[in-house]
């Protein structure tokens, strides 16, 4: 029973997959992108990783595929134009899927991977958060500065947003007064 | 109609301006400085009205203005006069905003062109439309947009 | 300008938008939300109203004005039979005068309620303000409906009168409105100014700053909720406002919050007139129409001489001209509207420049436009 | 669970294989869900057009039916039979799709709320989490709404529908956050147990009966958690006056614009579940839940049946009383504009969680710990429960009162008096 799910969830995982990469246009490969990482949550379920699967659709289905739409949206114009990708020959496109092939199969296959029943601490959300207070704490503490450099840098971007708002006619008549008022200052 | 005390400042100030002083009716080259003048001067800051009146008889249209002062009164009107053939007149809108849709209208439905206007479209009718349906020669029936018009 | 720059967004708002109070259309072209440029466009109603004027009779144009703006037929009656008479110098008695000072006033008062209700709605209050307004309304349109016999198209005016006097069962009604007036204004006016995001949503929104109001023709309350004292009932007084005792509000700003303010002031005054008209209507004289006019076919058959005629009344949205020439006949020659939503529309780019999306449909509504009217 | 469990039994045969059992009984329980929310979506509509209704001097529907109770249903035949309409430029997969990915992670929802003592369909450990998390699917949903109608209306409304989705989540997670501190989990469904006992103090004076009213609303870091929780919840069910996505006077119908018959239903439905969903969440979580006077009286006295009926009705009670709560506010406010949505849920709600998740944290301490994991700082082990639990709600009220007035201040707009003077 297990077994037919996982198969289930693997062909869905690896066909949206593919489709993210064959789609030839950009939102419909974001929204494969989006079915991917939902199937992967899925797939940590079966695990009865629910922490991780719940975080993972929390974290790529509602933030990051979410702000990548966004991104998409308000970048590209939503006219529909075939996109020109004529990246160069093909062969070297095949060379180099070749060559990551290569490298991630002997690295799955270095990898002495434990496959045990035991019960992982990182499985479970106390163990997590106090993985991540305990021995994690420095590269948790990191990461939560990086995450604030950026939210600093947002309101740096909104801060010039707002700087060069389109004015208003109420801006444009104080603007003049007080042009006039400068250049009364100015005459005597 | 027009405030007799203004009326006469305006027709002493601007002597040479006027085509008929007694209906305050001046020049098509002179309204921007008789607009000025009764602007700046008389304190008529609304320009209320614009009226175009075809006047079939003349061969012209007249051009009304209603100025008020916010300070109250009577409005005063001035106008100027063009042929209808080449109808054209300068536009009002640097001395008064307000005038820019009333020009506007003015073109569309009597076809007079104002100089200076800033965006004069049609504003009524769609902008392939031909001919200005307020001309009083402007045909009633028998239109060519009213679908086996002249058939009967 | 910067690497972050985002597209230019052309949107059409109208002419079937919910909130463009009827077939109007703007080309809005925004940058995010902001309004970088809007442009009105007009004319899906245009029925060439001028046209049709002048290939009547005189009589025949008073029931078309109804429609020139539907919620104040009373109004456009008014300032049409103002400029008729004033072109054939028709003598109105001073009964008729309280009549039509009464109707205008009630008018303006049903105006503002439904205004400021739309308003609200427009910055997607559910329907609450509205009902409020449209309750009052319903009221004063049962006034009309006696008077007149219509509700919203009255063409209840008559070149030297009115076409009937008031039924006697008029006036205990207009005691019971009255009664019920002042805590609706009270009511009504807690909805705005106890609401935050009311507001929020409406001050510092669409200034029309002072100095401009004027350059740009506004009339009616943008023009007074700018901070200029001007209205056409005090200005050039017509009918019997010359007799009557009442403020001319004024706002500070010029905001879409003092547009609203000054028609709930303007409600209160108009108020304080009906008060007045209550007392002195019993004593007039004259009856309801000029006796050399009381017949019909003497109304159909009026020749007023060759000349011209501009006359104004205050309509609850601005100042309402009519314009005519006269040349003998039994049709004006020229005969013109000069809309007050029309004209008090030319600031609305301009005002609406730099602001939101959300803020077009709220400064819109404080223009308070009828489409009838603006049109034509 | 276990409940279920015996009434899938019985309509099971006994030799079932054990997948089959399993299947049948998750079929059941999520028929039972559907159905009821189904009609619950209904009765939501019907009760917000008569509650408006009142408010506008109204009657509202009151034909079809008794009181109009079933013109939900002469609605819905409406909408089944209207013509599907796919705009020609529209991305047909993704419009069609667009409904269904908004409504199903609502439904979603569903699964792991409590509905009764007993009555939980997945008892999920990461509850708030799974909650969070699914909510945050349908914004895909909206967004492939937006974008599949190609309508700039739609597309506005859906980028509306996604700022506001991420801006009040971060709140809305964060109020929830304060609570799984003080239960010390992320299960839903022990959430209402926690808050059995007497106002405040809960369960912790011996003694006391239990009155189902130890709800986490009534001390002082539940109570601004609620507050924060529910004006999430409205902005994320878009309810005014946080309905800025499909605000009909600006853009129309926001990403809905271009969806007519079914389709549009479904939307309409998934708007309503959700709605009803963050009701029964807020319920859950700081009203009690099924928590209420009676509940632990009838389980004592050994009628566990009575006991989940009665519970059912208090935690629907609950839920009715904060939806009709929402349609009050609808009806009496307008909606903001971005800027100030957005500026209300930075500079208000998220400083403001983030002093109550502090709060929180307190009160744990002051509650739970020992005085050796206060370093020896704090005296607090002789102190009984219930004083601990006093000391440490004058606490936090100090700290989320001071709070709340600190926010409120620093944010107050300059005053704009624009006063109407006569001339």
């Amino acid at each position: 029973m297990v077994t037919v799910i996982f198969i289930a969830i693997a062909s869905l995982i690896i066909a949206s997959a593919v489709l993210v990469v064959i789609s030839r246009e950009i939102v419909r490969a974001a929204l494969w992108l989006i079915a991917t990482f939902f199937a992967v949550g899925a797939l940590y379920l079966l695990l009865e990783a629910e922490f991780i699967g719940v975080a993972q659709v929390l974290v790529y289905v509602g933030a990051v595929s979410i702000l990548i739409l966004f991104a998409i949206m308000l970048t590209r114009q939503h006219e529909r134009h075939e996109p020109a990708w004529r990246a160069g020959p093909w062969w070297i496109a095949l060379a180099g899927v070749i060559g990551l092939a290569a490298v991630l199969i002997t690295t799955i296959g270095a990898v002495p991977w434990r496959l045990t029943d035991d019960d992982l601490p990182v499985s479970r959300a106390p163990q997590l958060g106090t993985a991540l207070m305990r021995e994690y704490l420095l590269p948790f503490q990191l990461a939560a500065i990086v995450l604030l450099v950026a939210l600093i840098g947002a309101v740096v971007i909104a801060m010039e947003e707002r700087r060069r708002r389109t004015p208003t006619l109420a801006d444009d008549i104080a603007a003049q007064r007080g042009a006039a008022d400068r250049a009364e200052d100015g005459t005597p | 109609m027009s405030d007799q005390p203004a009326a006469v400042r305006l027709t002493a100030a601007l002597p040479a301006a006027w085509r008929d002083a007694a209906r305050l009716e001046a020049h098509a080259a002179d309204l921007p400085a008789v607009a000025r003048f009764v602007r700046d001067r008389l304190g008529y800051a609304m320009l209320t009205n614009l009226t175009a009146v075809d006047d079939l008889a003349r061969g012209e249209i007249e051009v009304v203005y209603h100025v008020v002062s916010p300070a109250g009164g009577a409005p005063l009107a001035f106008r100027a006069r063009t042929p209808r053939a080449a109808a054209r007149l300068p536009s009002l809108v640097a001395c008064w905003p307000g005038a820019e849709l009333q020009e506007r209208e003015a073109y569309d439905l009597f076809g007079v062109t104002f100089d200076g206007h800033p965006d004069l479209r049609r504003i009524y009718l769609w902008d392939d439309f031909v001919g200005h349906p307020m001309r009083r020669d402007f045909p009633r029936q028998g239109d060519k947009y009213i679908a086996g018009a002249g058939e009967e | 300008m910067s690497a972050h720059e985002s597209q230019l967004l052309q949107v059409n708002i109208g002419p079937q938008h919910p909130s463009t109070h009827g077939v109007f259309r703007m080309e809005v072209t925004l940058d995010g939300e902001t309004v970088v440029a809007l442009r009105p466009v007009f004319g899906y109603l245009h029925r060439n109203h001028e046209q049709l004027a002048e290939a009547s009779s005189y009589i025949q144009t008073m029931p078309y004005t109804d429609r020139l703006d539907y919620f104040n037929s009373m109004t456009s009656n008014y300032g049409y039979a103002l400029a008729v008479e004033r072109l054939a110098g028709i003598e109105v008695p001073q009964r008729a005068s309280y009549i039509r000072a009464l109707m205008s006033e009630l008018t303006r008062i049903l105006n503002h309620a439904t205004a400021i209700g739309f308003m609200i709605n427009d910055m997607g209050a559910w329907h609450t303000a509205l009902q409020f307004g449209m309750r009052e309304r319903e009221k004063i349109l049962d006034l009309f409906e006696m008077a007149s016999g219509a509700r919203m198209m009255c063409n209840y005016f008559r070149f030297g009168g009115v076409v009937r006097d008031l039924p006697p069962e008029f006036l205990p009604y207009f005691d019971q409105l009255m009664r019920g007036l002042p805590a609706f204004f009270d009511e009504f006016e807690q909805l705005l100014r106890d609401n935050e995001i009311i507001v929020a949503r409406s001050s510092g929104i669409g200034i029309l700053p002072r100095d401009v109001a004027a350059g740009y023709s506004v009339t009616g309350p943008v023009l007074r909720g700018s901070g200029v004292p001007y209205d056409i009932r005090r200005a050039e007084p017509y009918g019997i406002y010359g007799e009557l005792a009442f403020d001319i509000p004024v706002g500070s700003v010029g905001d879409v919050y003092d547009r609203t303010l000054v028609r709930f002031a303007e409600m209160r005054q108009s108020y304080r007139i009906l008060q007045q008209i209550r007392e002195r209507l019993p004593d007039t004289g004259g009856g309801h129409i000029n006796p050399a006019l009381a017949n019909f076919g003497k109304q159909k058959a009026l020749r007023p001489p060759a000349g011209e005629a501009y006359a104004r009344v205050e309509s609850p949205k601005g100042e309402l001209g009519f314009y005519l020439v006269s040349d003998g006949s039994t049709q004006p020659y020229r005969y013109k509207v000069r809309a007050p939503s029309f004209i008090n529309l030319t600031p609305l780019g301009a005002m609406c420049r730099g602001h939101l999306l959300a803020d077009v449909v709220v400064i819109l509504g404080s223009i308070d436009i009828v489409m009838g009217e603006v049109d034509r | 669970m276990n409940r279920t469990i015996v009434i899938s039994q019985i309509l099971v045969i006994e030799q079932a294989p054990g997948w089959l059992v399993a299947a049948l009984n998750h079929a059941i329980i999520a028929g039972v869900l559907l159905i009821g929310g189904a009609i619950t979506m209904m009765l939501q509509v019907w009760v917000e057009r008569r509650l408006i209704a009142r408010m506008q001097d109204r009657l509202g529907p009151n034909r079809v039916g008794p009181e109009g109770i079933l013109q939900s249903i002469a609605d819905g035949i409406k909408m089944f039979t209207k013509e599907d309409i796919i705009p020609r430029a529209a991305d047909r997969w993704v419009h069609l799709l667009a409904p269904i990915v908004a409504l199903a992670p609502i439904a979603m929802m569903l699964a792991v709320l409590p509905w009764g003592r007993g009555l939980v369909a997945v008892d999920l450990e990461v509850g708030v989490l799974y909650i969070a998390a699914v909510s945050s699917i349908s914004g895909v949903g909206l967004m492939m709404a937006g974008w599949g109608s190609r309508n700039t209306f739609a597309l506005l409304g859906a980028m509306r529908s996604i700022a506001q989705l991420i801006a009040y989540e971060i709140p809305l997670i964060i109020a929830l956050l304060g609570i799984v501190l003080l239960t010390g989990g992320m299960s839903l469904a022990r959430m209402p147990e926690l808050q059995a006992g007497i106002p405040l103090f809960g369960s912790s004076i011996p003694g006391a009966p239990d009155l189902g009213l130890g709800w986490f609303i009534f001390t002082p870091v539940g109570l601004l958690g609620g507050i924060i929780f529910f004006i999430c919840a409205l902005a994320e069910g878009e309810r005014t006056p946080f309905d800025i996505p499909e605000a009909d006077s600006e853009i129309v119908a926001g990403y809905m614009t271009e969806y007519s018959g079914m389709k549009f239903a479904v939307f309409y439905i998934a708007q309503y579940l959700l709605n009803f969903a963050l009701a029964v969440l807020s319920a859950v979580v700081f009203l009690g839940g099924w928590q209420g006077p009676g509940v632990a009286w009838l389980a004592d006295a050994g009628l566990g049946a009575a006991a989940s009926l009665l519970s059912l009705l208090w935690l629907l009670l609950k839920a009715w009383g904060l939806f009709m709560l929402m349609v009050v506010i609808r009806a009496a406010v307008p909606r903001l504009r971005v800027d100030q949505l957005m500026s209300f849920a930075w500079k208000y709600l998220l400083p403001l969680a983030l002093v109550n998740v502090a709060s929180a944290a307190l009160w744990v301490g002051l509650t739970e710990w020992s005085s050796i994991e206060w370093g020896n700082l704090l005296p607090v082990d002789g102190l009984a429960p219930w004083q601990r639990i006093g000391v440490a709600a004058l606490v936090t009220a100090v700290i989320n009162l001071g709070a709340t007035r600190w926010v409120l201040r620093i944010n107050r707009a300059p005053a704009a008096a624009p006063v109407v003077v006569p001339a």
